[in-house]
């Protein structure tokens, strides 16, 4: 509860869930005594002691199947990678173990993979990437992205009880913005894992977007609402499963589909959601559906680079202008 | 820690007449029960050869023809409680942990009543009661599990073990390192039995491995390496009974080198042309039931008619198993939708709903 | 929900049906389509097109 | 040249390359002595002696990484995957190291990374997936799936020539496939990379598809004809990146869109595809755009259960009858 | 093979009084040039923390405070047409295999003059004629790459060595298994130096392995490993100059374990709360900077004075260095588009088009 930051409402989360539930433990790269690269277990070790939160060597194929393990015994595991870029080398887990297991054989991974994604701090193309692409086609996994604190909170516990591994994705730009402080309940809550949320209420169209990039559609609504024009926002929240009703009823009443993202366009999970709408809001479109994301390279490390390779407010500004009178 | 070679082993280079050079504790009755396993391993596998051969299986079948003893030996030393994760070739594992065959023959027929149900293959399957963790295809992955279920083991303050099986081949993988030098910085008490058989698929162990000894590898974890004779049984069982001890008394991971041999091709379908004859040849005649059969009758622990009855009720308890996999319907095809997640009663989507109006 | 305009009932049409009325100059409201629940779809502008070429000479006559 | 297999096609382009480019190499497990499990490296031993054709160990990860230290030095390595499920554990050399060297620091990394994918031989969640979509996302890769001898020759000719990495992948089910036989040219020639091809001309629909699902595609609209429809085939050949240009013109002709892959629906390269044509083929369509993909589920291994999850010839002319009807 | 420890090498028992350990073949001249670079390393970092300290550093700086020696003594043992793979805390190999200080600057600096353009950070970058292979932040993966970079060199009929880089941290990563498993079996001349400097970011050594020197690591892939002392430039060099030697007549893969020290923490905002006062206080009593001038000057090889023109050099010419480095431009934003592929002349398709009419 209080007035907290993203990375205090995640903290929190991890925190009461450890305190309601004995069976959740915390495993990754400098969790421990560190805290965590970016301070998200911090103190935990000192309350929880450290047979509950775990370090590891330089092994996340080991620390998602450190994991699974544990989580078939009935634990559940909180694992960090201490940047989202790593989890490549838990791919392999992730998708063939952790993602399969409950359909090959009923055993279910009640277990969370977690840790800071996303580009615009210039930490170069080694420590910015979205990697939701990755497992987009990977039934079994489910993936979550808050875009802010009273949604992460509620999001990390609900994915701590699902019986499913989750995928937790945390933008590292939100963790300490200013902007995103908020005043979040002191009772016990959760946010339900497939529910996306309408982050702004409009009618001439619809971005649909999560993370980080919550925030440019929401600042390009705020302009262009100086230009009459009455933008809704979507919040994913879960990107799998997609919250089909959401994003179709959104759609169904603008009937003008804008997808925003920050992984590069080609291949992002913006063709999912695309091919939803153009199959299943089809005959209310009345435009074509827009998909803006980052350019098709890796992520740049100077500052201009990365500028110009992000999604920016002026870009959505400038597209949702378009669509808005096509 | 230096590699500790367990008295009498030196294969490749292994005597064939030996025949167990280990005092052992065991009783009649389970060194009866240890044949039982061994001999129930090696039926099972021909049975399966045989539906192979009548087109009733589905996919390939992998032998463990002549490594029987590793799999059975090493899994006997475990107790109720205790884990394994089993691979192919370590049917004879998952039988002494007491799953029963008609699980596997409907497993290998792809049948509904198959403890997977039909959604994966062979062994792919487990069963948490039975401290079996099914495996999957990728080499490896499951030691960084194994590892997972001791830590979780441990903060549940069950006192067991574990046993992650390995082969020559899945040593050069990545997660077989992550995964066993986690175990051994949390002194976690997992035994990795690496089957030393000579092969991976076509590939011999030097171009896997510059090491003399699998167990060599052992001391890049700081951990005990044990060399045994994968083809003696009870060499098997006192080795590992060993390592369980001491991991379970604290002292943590334990890699256990089995030199054995696999005497078929990797699947049915492989011709083994890259195998040199003299070599399959020299295995057959170190067969590890043979040489089982040879110690119990040699040291008048049981007479040869008293084998003949064990395998005879195994014979006849594999009809009846096969009768009942047989008889199993194939799944519902509808069934392949449901319970990737657990709250999947309804089936994802995955069909174009737009049309179906 | 509208092709346009706010608060008007929605028409249902294709993007080809709706790109082809405009440049035809048909007004898609007195149409009827062909497609499922009445949705306007390319045959049906297609045939307003053809309707009002046969329809157009007897007005020259 | 002469009448070949699928998978003669392969073995001939990667010997004819071996024989005009003392540069090219092939590296994988099994694949020297025993020729590949799925012998597509058969007698390359005898020939070209082991130097070049490199038995390893179980270790995928060292399999590219070694790839593209050799692609560095100015090598052209073709490195095999037993079965393409195994890429899984070179995902990251993948999409970190070999994608991304060019852009970093204008290192190209000219190597062929391919193996069998694919479904519907009973091989179970672990031997018959699709992992297109695993790297759509990943800027610097390059993804081909052909579907005929004569493009797999062409095909696996001309990825071996590309300056950048390319993941190759075939279908196991046309390795040996009687259908498929075919007379080749016996003259070097190769496919472009970066060129869909249309595989059946038609003005009423358009599927859109590649590698086995060419055949579903193929078989449906042969039944479809009777029917009085006149399909359109489109075979990608190229995944990544795509053929906009052919995509697109196929559906500004035909105005219907049914796009189809293997690999399960959500998340698979159908969203990208739906994406790029409800963007700019908008104006052209007269119904939603479709995607047929397999159940989102791992591929299970019982026949009745893979053929569920699997997209039947059925599936492709009900969906296709209802959309041209639409 | 046993893990050889070389000569007077004990840490972190480490004897603070000693001064290179070993009788070295080299001439004063190359001492000294030994000697620039040690110096320029330390030199160099210390410029980037002042930028850095100005803001003009994007991002991280990642000291090799009190390790300088060991990066540059080991690479200072490869002949030119050798290759490293240096990690973020080898800036004196980058140094040694003869980049410019300006590349580095302007990398950090984030400038388009910088080798990368602007696109990656730090020492991530590469120089083919040099022979240096440009990392990438995922740990390990550099060891297969170069066994790669050594399979294509016999190929090509090269005679060359190659050292990769790793931390003790670095070790756990299933690709380096991978990598030093494969370069041992093609008995390729892959020198792996493993920089046991106490720390992975804020995990010390023995939550990382259990092993007691990471050299004993190589006993599983059944090549030589040495120890060193990472602290002492001479004993460094040397060290690897046997194990190039060794390598390069075709003896194979070696692993070098230089025991060495991270003074600093991970990165310039790490506060090293995990590290205990004294243990800072014991090492930066072990400086290598410190303890090389000693020896040059205790054993007559050079003057107080010839050592600090030396630095006077080289702090001039850093000067100029940083002033090339920063009158750089930044990058053109646009660039961020091209160069994916070999033909991106053109940038690649990412804004929607549509809506461009
Ligand atoms: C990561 C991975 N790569 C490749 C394979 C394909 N494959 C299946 S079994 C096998 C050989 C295994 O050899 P070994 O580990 O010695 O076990 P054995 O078959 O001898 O029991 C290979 C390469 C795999 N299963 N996993
Ligand atoms: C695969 C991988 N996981 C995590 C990280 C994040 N990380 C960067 S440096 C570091 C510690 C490295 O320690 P070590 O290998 O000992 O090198 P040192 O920093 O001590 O030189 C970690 C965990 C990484 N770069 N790569
Ligand atoms: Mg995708
Ligand atoms: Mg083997
Ligand atoms: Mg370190």
């Amino acid at each position: 509860g209080g007035v907290v930051t993203f990375v205090e409402a995640i903290r929190q989360g991890i925190w009461e869930e450890m305190e309601r539930d004995e069976r959740v433990f915390v495993i990754g790269e400098d969790v421990g005594v560190y805290g965590g690269a970016f301070k998200v277990t911090d103190g935990l070790i000192d309350y929880f002691g450290p047979e509950r939160v775990i370090d590891t060597p330089i092994s996340e194929a080991a620390i998602v199947g450190a994991a699974c393990g544990a989580a078939l015994m009935g634990m559940r595991p909180v694992a960090e990678f201490q940047f989202i870029d790593f989890i490549s080398c838990g791919f392999d887990m992730l998708t063939n173990f952790a993602a399969k297991c409950r359909y090959r054989w009923g055993a279910g991974i009640p277990a969370v993979f977690r840790g800071p994604c996303g580009a615009g701090v210039h930490a170069g193309p080694f420590h910015s990437q979205n990697v939701e692409s990755f497992f987009m086609n990977t039934p079994g996994l489910k993936m979550v992205e808050p875009s802010n604190p009273y949604d992460a909170k509620g999001l990390i516990k609900a994915a701590i009880r699902d019986p499913d591994p989750v995928l937790f994705f945390e933008h590292k730009k939100l963790y300490r913005l200013p902007r995103l402080r908020q005043e979040i309940p002191e009772d016990d809550y959760i946010v339900e894992i497939g529910r996306a949320r309408v982050a702004r209420e409009g009618h001439d169209l619809s971005i649909i977007t999560f993370g980080a990039q919550v925030l440019t559609a929401l600042d390009a609504a705020e302009e262009l609402e100086r230009e009459g024009l009455d933008i809704e926002v979507i919040d994913l929240r879960t990107l799998l499963p997609l919250d089909r009703e959401t994003i179709l009823a959104s759609v169904r009443k603008t009937s003008r589909a804008l997808i925003l993202h920050e992984a590069p366009r080609t291949g992002g999970i913006g063709g999912e959601i695309a091919g939803l709408i153009a199959e299943e809001a089809f005959e209310w479109l009345d435009a074509p559906v827009v998909r803006i994301g980052a350019t098709d390279t890796p992520v740049p490390y100077s500052p201009p680079l990365e500028e110009y390779h992000l999604p920016q407010v002026k870009d959505v500004v400038d597209a949702a202008r378009r669509l808005a009178a096509y | 820690h230096l590699v500790e070679i367990v008295e009498g082993v030196q294969a490749p280079a292994i005597d064939e007449g030996l025949i167990c050079s280990l005092e052992t504790g065991l009783t009649r009755e389970q060194m009866l029960e240890l044949y039982y396993y061994l001999k129930l391993t090696r039926l099972v596998e021909e049975r399966l050869v045989n539906l192979y051969r009548q087109n009733k299986v589905i996919g390939g079948v992998y032998r463990s023809l002549g490594q029987e003893a590793t799999a059975v030996g090493t899994c006997y030393a475990l107790e109720p409680g205790d884990f394994i994760a089993p691979l192919i070739r370590d049917l004879g594992a998952v039988l002494t942990k007491g799953i029963r065959p008609r699980a596997i023959f409907a497993q290998y027929m792809a049948k509904a009543w198959g403890p997977s149900e039909g959604r994966d293959l062979n062994i792919h399957f487990g069963d948490m009661e039975r401290g079996f963790i099914g495996p999957i295809s990728h080499l490896g992955d499951m030691i960084p599990v194994m590892t997972g279920v001791l830590l979780a083991a441990r903060m549940q303050q069950k006192k067991i073990v574990a046993i992650a099986y390995i082969g020559d081949g899945g040593m050069s993988t990545g997660a077989f390192h992550e995964g066993l030098n986690f175990a051994a910085v949390q002194r976690l008490p997992l035994i990795v039995v690496a089957e030393h058989n000579c092969y991976a698929y076509s590939t011999p162990t030097h171009k896997q491995t510059a090491v003399k000894n699998l167990a060599d590898k052992a001391a890049g974890y700081g951990i005990p390496g044990y060399i045994v004779d994968g083809n003696d049984i009870i060499a098997c069982y006192e080795t590992t009974k060993r390592a369980v001890d001491f991991a379970r008394s604290g002292g943590g991971a334990v890699l256990i080198e089995a030199k054995t041999y696999r005497r078929k091709g990797h699947a049915e379908h492989d011709d083994q042309r890259y195998v040199p004859r003299e070599e399959l040849e020299l295995w057959e005649k170190r067969d590890p039931v043979d040489r089982y059969e040879r110690h119990l009758t040699s040291q008048g622990i049981a007479t040869r008619e008293e084998l003949d009855q064990i395998t005879a009720r195994i014979k006849q308890e594999l009809e009846e198993e096969v009768a009942w996999a047989e008889s199993s319907p194939l799944p519902e095809p509808e069934r392949a939708a449901y319970n990737v997640y657990d709250n999947s009663i309804v089936p994802p989507a995955f069909r174009p709903k737009v049309l179906e109006r | 929900p509208s092709n346009g305009e706010r608060g008007a009932e929605r028409i249902f049409v294709s993007p080809i049906a709706a790109r082809m009325a405009a440049e035809a100059g048909i007004n898609l409201r007195t149409l009827k389509g062909s497609g499922p629940g009445g949705r306007i779809i390319k045959r049906d502008i297609e045939a307003a097109i053809e309707a009002s070429r046969q329809a157009a000479p007897r007005l020259a006559e």
